[in-house]
């Protein structure tokens, strides 16, 4: 047991708690807090092997900006109570898409070859190669998808703004 | 921008302009002599009483009722030191209620009232509000 | 995809009359849609003392202790009409240096009352340093008003037929000093928040209003004339010894928060001209005129309306003979002012609605009474 | 020493340093608004007020606690936390000379500005749950605009890092030598203080705070030394903002004759000096117009900016046309503010 062992231990469960309370806590601002903190759990998680530049992002645009605004959309918009929803007729579909995403998930973790623990030491990945990277083998999906987050955002607008005349 | 960096030198000049301000009880403030503050009774020094006769018209012309006196024969009418026949026997005034407006210094008819430069009445009991006998100055006038 | 709108609901916001830009106790229900206002409703009464009832139960000389009280920050200019109505009633005579004493000290009393309005201005738009400067130069004004009439905010200065007190004897000395004083810290004034671009951009096109729609609601004073309106009571309808002084009545023409800004700035200016000619022109002779000792006016009743830092100030003052008026009432700037509040204030921001309220330079004890 | 153990006392060295830090902070402030305003400033407790802010903080710690009926407990108790340990957590990578510095960070840079944005969640939170409606307008509003300034801020700072060539703090200080970067990005020095100014709810845009608009803004409800931690948090991260600007722009430690802590204090105190004067100078934005200026000014600015930089590196422009360039850009941006403010 050494430290960064325990640290994974005590911060991998702390983020699953913080995950599980998202989905089943009732006041959907605590669901938010919550999130922070399951977000904030993983990057330490990333932390722990040793990707600090994506730790950072993390803790910058799902920690700093993300919540903020889920808790601002929240803060925005009051939804009036209405009548509890009890049954949904999407409930089987939904269990399927959730399975389905498990199975999928779980086929990831157990087909790729990851290195043996302790066999190898893991690579610290420097902020130089993180970019060559991007900009060389993954140019293409890359450029691809920030096309498509342009479009979400010009679609948000559009829909925001449909309302107003 | 510019109207911004004409705002910040006017403060940065007044930064090295001395301050304005005093030191409160360390510093007193110059009060002008006609420094209105609470009334208070004048003593005549020739005869060594206040000229105050306990007539009562401050008390009835004052705005918020805050002065209460009552009168008394002189005492010192019968030695013949003074022409007083009555002379104020007691006089209070609310300080809580005083508002410095100096009407009772203007229907005086003895000229007996005077507003002091006391400005500061701040106690710990009421009762040491209430009871202005002692707090009011007794200044002297006309000396011979 | 009129459903997909998202539903936001209108919030009710109360501002006041425990809120430190409310000049006082006053209450705003705003209705607002995000930053936005949607609907305002004053709430006024928070400082109701019954001046007008209490002023009928006491002599007339005492009177002026409660019309100090209206608009305490320019009690001076308060007393004036009353006085002037009184005399009305009387036929007193006023010697002309007294006169001349009413007129300067109610002019430095709208230079200190103007400060005041821009202190709590820059405030109410962020800035600090505003209202510190506008203090040491109040304070000041406050100082001469210590030497004159004995009180700092509170004066009972006036009376029927002069005033109280004739000046101290170093009163030029004080007022040579004074003024100098008075004309650089308006300068630090204005080099501070005019030529500010947040400030402009804060202030420019907020809290417009027409100007139709100002008379229509019975503004006077800086309000009207930011909006273009010349009116002004020391020019139209002289009283006092205005007619022999200069000054310039100056207007704006959007009617604006700048506007009114601007324009109180340029009015102290002007109260400066004021008080300057005063200086030189003051007459000698007494301050105080023939005035019978007993003041019991016969029956009738009379209105007089001057020109307040705010606004016309009117005393309507109705006697039935004896040593108590029979009624005061008073006309006062701020609360005819004030009902123009939610025809600026709509659409704005919540900030706006600050600055505006801060523009129209209200004293709730004068809208209250 | 095991090695956690002086990471430890590091943390806890440099902490302590922020925290008295903070206190002189107060002080220096006061006096020097106080001069500005031609008064005196606290006078009483000490020589000339200095251990005023001592008093307020005994002051503060033994009033009593209260907790809102309608505030929403756990949250309540939790934002303060939640904004004083990212910025505190941030002092980490701060270098006040080569030597001291709890942990030289390759992502330095970078990690300044993650770990702090967490903070912005704490507002929030504080605003949400006080259960008030101007602490929840103050905490809206806190939110918009550390989230739209975090994006200039960032990008301003991103020009230092490509022409340095390094997100490590040290080497940009070393990468200064003979030229500090205020020359080379003036335009990204003016996006750093200006941006930064937002983000750290300082005049003139103080909107989340306002307290003629919405009288505290997300504090509102607080008091005691929860309030105390909002106040000791907001002048920390006032600290280590300057410090940055000190260490990125004006080359941290280096200077000629005096040592290099010196050095560092002097350059970060010109700075928090500047915040201070502005504060007593200039009145509040509104809050549109603070978006407007972030989306519609800054941003296209530290674009531009970015944008003569990259020139620079890839066509190896002599030094004198980046600045050239950078202060014709900032002249135009100058007369733009106007504009845009206008619009």
């Amino acid at each position: 047991m050494n430290v960064p062992l325990v640290l994974f231990w005590v911060f991998g469960a702390a983020s699953l708690t913080a995950g599980l309370l998202v989905v089943t806590s009732k006041n959907i601002a605590h669901a938010a807090f919550y999130l922070l903190f399951a977000l904030v759990g993983v990057a330490v998680l990333f932390l722990l092997m040793a990707a600090d530049f994506l730790a950072l992002v993390q803790f910058l645009i799902y920690g700093g900006a993300i919540v903020v605004l889920l808790l601002f959309a929240l803060m925005l918009t009051r939804i009036r109570e209405g009548p509890v929803i009890v049954g949904n007729s999407q409930k089987p579909l939904a269990i399927v898409a959730g399975l389905a995403l498990l199975a999928l998930l779980l086929s990831v973790v157990f087909v790729t070859p990851w290195p043996k623990p302790a066999t190898e030491a893991i690579q610290r990945i420097e902020v130089p190669v993180i970019g060559e990277s991007l900009f060389t083998d993954w140019l293409f999906p890359f450029e691809i998808v920030s096309l498509v987050l342009l479009v979400a955002l010009i679609g948000a607008i559009v829909i925001a703004r449909s309302g107003d005349d | 921008m510019l109207g911004m960096l004409k705002g910040l030198m006017t403060t940065m000049q007044s930064h090295f302009r001395k301050p304005v301000t005093i030191q409160y009880p360390d510093e007193r403030p110059d009060l002008p002599p006609r420094y209105a503050g609470f009334p208070g009774l004048i003593w005549d020094a020739n005869v060594g009483e206040p000229f105050c006769t306990g007539c009562q018209v401050c008390a009835r012309f004052c705005p918020t009722q805050c002065i209460y006196v009552t009168m008394k024969d002189n005492p010192k009418v019968g030695d013949g030191t003074s022409k007083r026949r009555k002379i104020v026997d007691e006089f209070e005034l609310n300080v809580s209620c005083c508002t410095q407006c100096a009407v009772c210094v203007e229907v005086c008819n003895f000229d007996a009232i005077e507003m002091t430069h006391t400005f500061e009445m701040a106690s710990y009991s009421r009762e040491q509000v209430m009871n202005l006998q002692d707090m009011l100055s007794m200044k002297e006038k006309g000396g011979p | 995809m009129a459903e997909s709108r998202l539903e936001t609901v209108d919030m009710f916001i109360n501002m006041g009359p425990q809120h430190p830009s409310t000049h006082g106790v006053f209450r705003m229900v705003l209705t607002i849609d995000g930053e936005q206002i949607v609907d305002m409703k004053p709430h006024i009464g928070y400082l109701h003392r019954g001046v007008e009832k209490l002023a009928e139960g006491l002599r007339y000389r005492e009177v002026t202790v409660l019309l100090d009280r209206t608009d305490y920050l320019a009690a001076l200019n308060n007393e004036l009409p009353y006085v002037m109505a009184l005399e009305k009633l009387l036929d007193v005579k006023v010697p002309e240096r007294a006169e001349y004493i009413r007129v300067l000290v109610c002019e430095l009393n709208r230079i200190a009352s103007h400060l005041m309005f821009y202190g709590a201005f820059g405030a109410d738009a962020g800035a600090t340093t505003p209202f510190m400067y506008a203090f040491r130069d109040r304070e000041e004004i406050q100082h001469f008003f210590e030497a004159v009439t004995g009180g700092r905010l509170m004066h009972n200065y006036f009376r029927v037929g002069g005033v109280r007190y004739d000046l101290p004897e170093d009163w030029r000395e004080r007022l040579t000093k004074l003024i100098p004083h008075l004309r650089k810290g308006i300068v630090d004034c204005e080099r501070l928040l005019s030529d500010n671009e947040i400030f402009l951009n804060r202030t420019i096109g907020v809290g417009q209003i027409s100007a139709a729609d100002a008379i229509d609601y019975g503004l006077t004073g800086p309000n009207l004339r930011a909006c273009g309106v010349r009116l002004d009571l020391r020019r139209d309808q002289p009283y006092s010894v205005y007619p022999k002084l200069e000054f310039d009545v100056p207007t704006r023409s959007r009617g604006d928060c700048y506007d009114r800004y601007l324009l109180r700035v340029e009015e102290m200016r002007q109260s400066l001209r004021i008080v300057e000619q005063c200086l030189e022109q003051m007459p000698d002779g007494p301050s105080l005129g023939e005035v019978p000792r007993v003041i019991r006016p016969k029956e009738g009743e009379v209105y007089v309306g001057t020109e307040n830092p705010r606004g016309e100030y009117g005393i309507y003052l109705v006697s039935r003979g004896g040593d108590y008026p029979y009624r005061v009432k008073v006309r006062a700037p701020s609360f005819c002012n004030l009902m123009a509040l939610n025809e600026m204030m709509r659409g704005c921001y919540i900030a706006d609605c600050v600055l505006i309220l801060g523009s129209i330079d209200i004293v709730l004890g004068e809208v209250d009474r | 020493m095991p090695e956690w153990v002086e990471s430890i006392i590091r943390v806890a060295i440099a902490i302590g340093f922020v925290l008295t830090t903070v206190l002189v902070l107060i002080w220096l402030e006061r006096k020097v608004i106080g001069h500005i305003q031609q008064r005196l400033g606290p006078m009483r407790t000490g020589f000339h007020g200095f251990l005023q802010s001592p008093a307020d903080a005994v002051k503060l710690l033994v009033k009593e606690d209260i907790i809102p009926a309608a505030a929403d407990r756990w949250a309540f108790q939790l934002a303060p936390a939640l904004v004083f340990v990212p910025i505190f957590l941030t002092v980490v990578s701060i270098p006040f000379t080569r030597t001291l510095v709890v942990r030289n960070l390759d992502l330095g840079l970078f990690y300044v500005f993650a770990i702090s944005s967490i903070s912005i969640v704490g507002i929030v939170m504080a605003g949400w749950a006080s259960g008030n409606k101007y602490a929840l307008l103050g905490s809206v509003r806190a939110g918009a605009q550390m989230v739209s300034y975090e994006i200039p801020l960032v990008f301003s700072i991103l020009g230092v890092a490509m022409v340095a060539g390094s997100l490590n703090l040290e080497t940009i200080v070393d990468a200064q030598r003979g030229l500090w970067y205020i020359v080379l990005q003036p335009v990204g020095m003016f996006i750093f203080l200006v941006a930064s100014l937002a983000e750290l709810n300082r005049t003139p845009f103080d909107i989340p705070v306002a307290e003629s608009e919405v009288v505290g803004g997300p504090y509102v409800e607080y008091s005691g030394i929860r309030w105390g931690v909002f106040f000791l948090s907001e002048y920390a991260n006032t600290f280590i903002i300057s410090a940055l600007a000190a260490v990125v722009f004006l080359a941290g430690w280096r200077g000629p004759l005096l040592p290099g802590w010196l050095w560092f204090l002097i350059k970060t105190y010109a700075i928090i000096l500047i915040i201070f004067w502005f504060r007593a100078t200039l009145p509040r934005l509104r809050i549109d117009q603070l978006m407007t200026f972030a989306w519609k000014l800054l941003l296209p600015l530290a674009f531009v900016n970015l944008l003569i930089t990259g020139l620079y590196l890839v066509y190896d422009w002599p030094r004198w046309i980046l600045f050239v360039a950078s202060v014709a850009v900032l002249a135009v941006a100058s007369r733009l503010v106007y504009v845009v403010g206008r619009a």
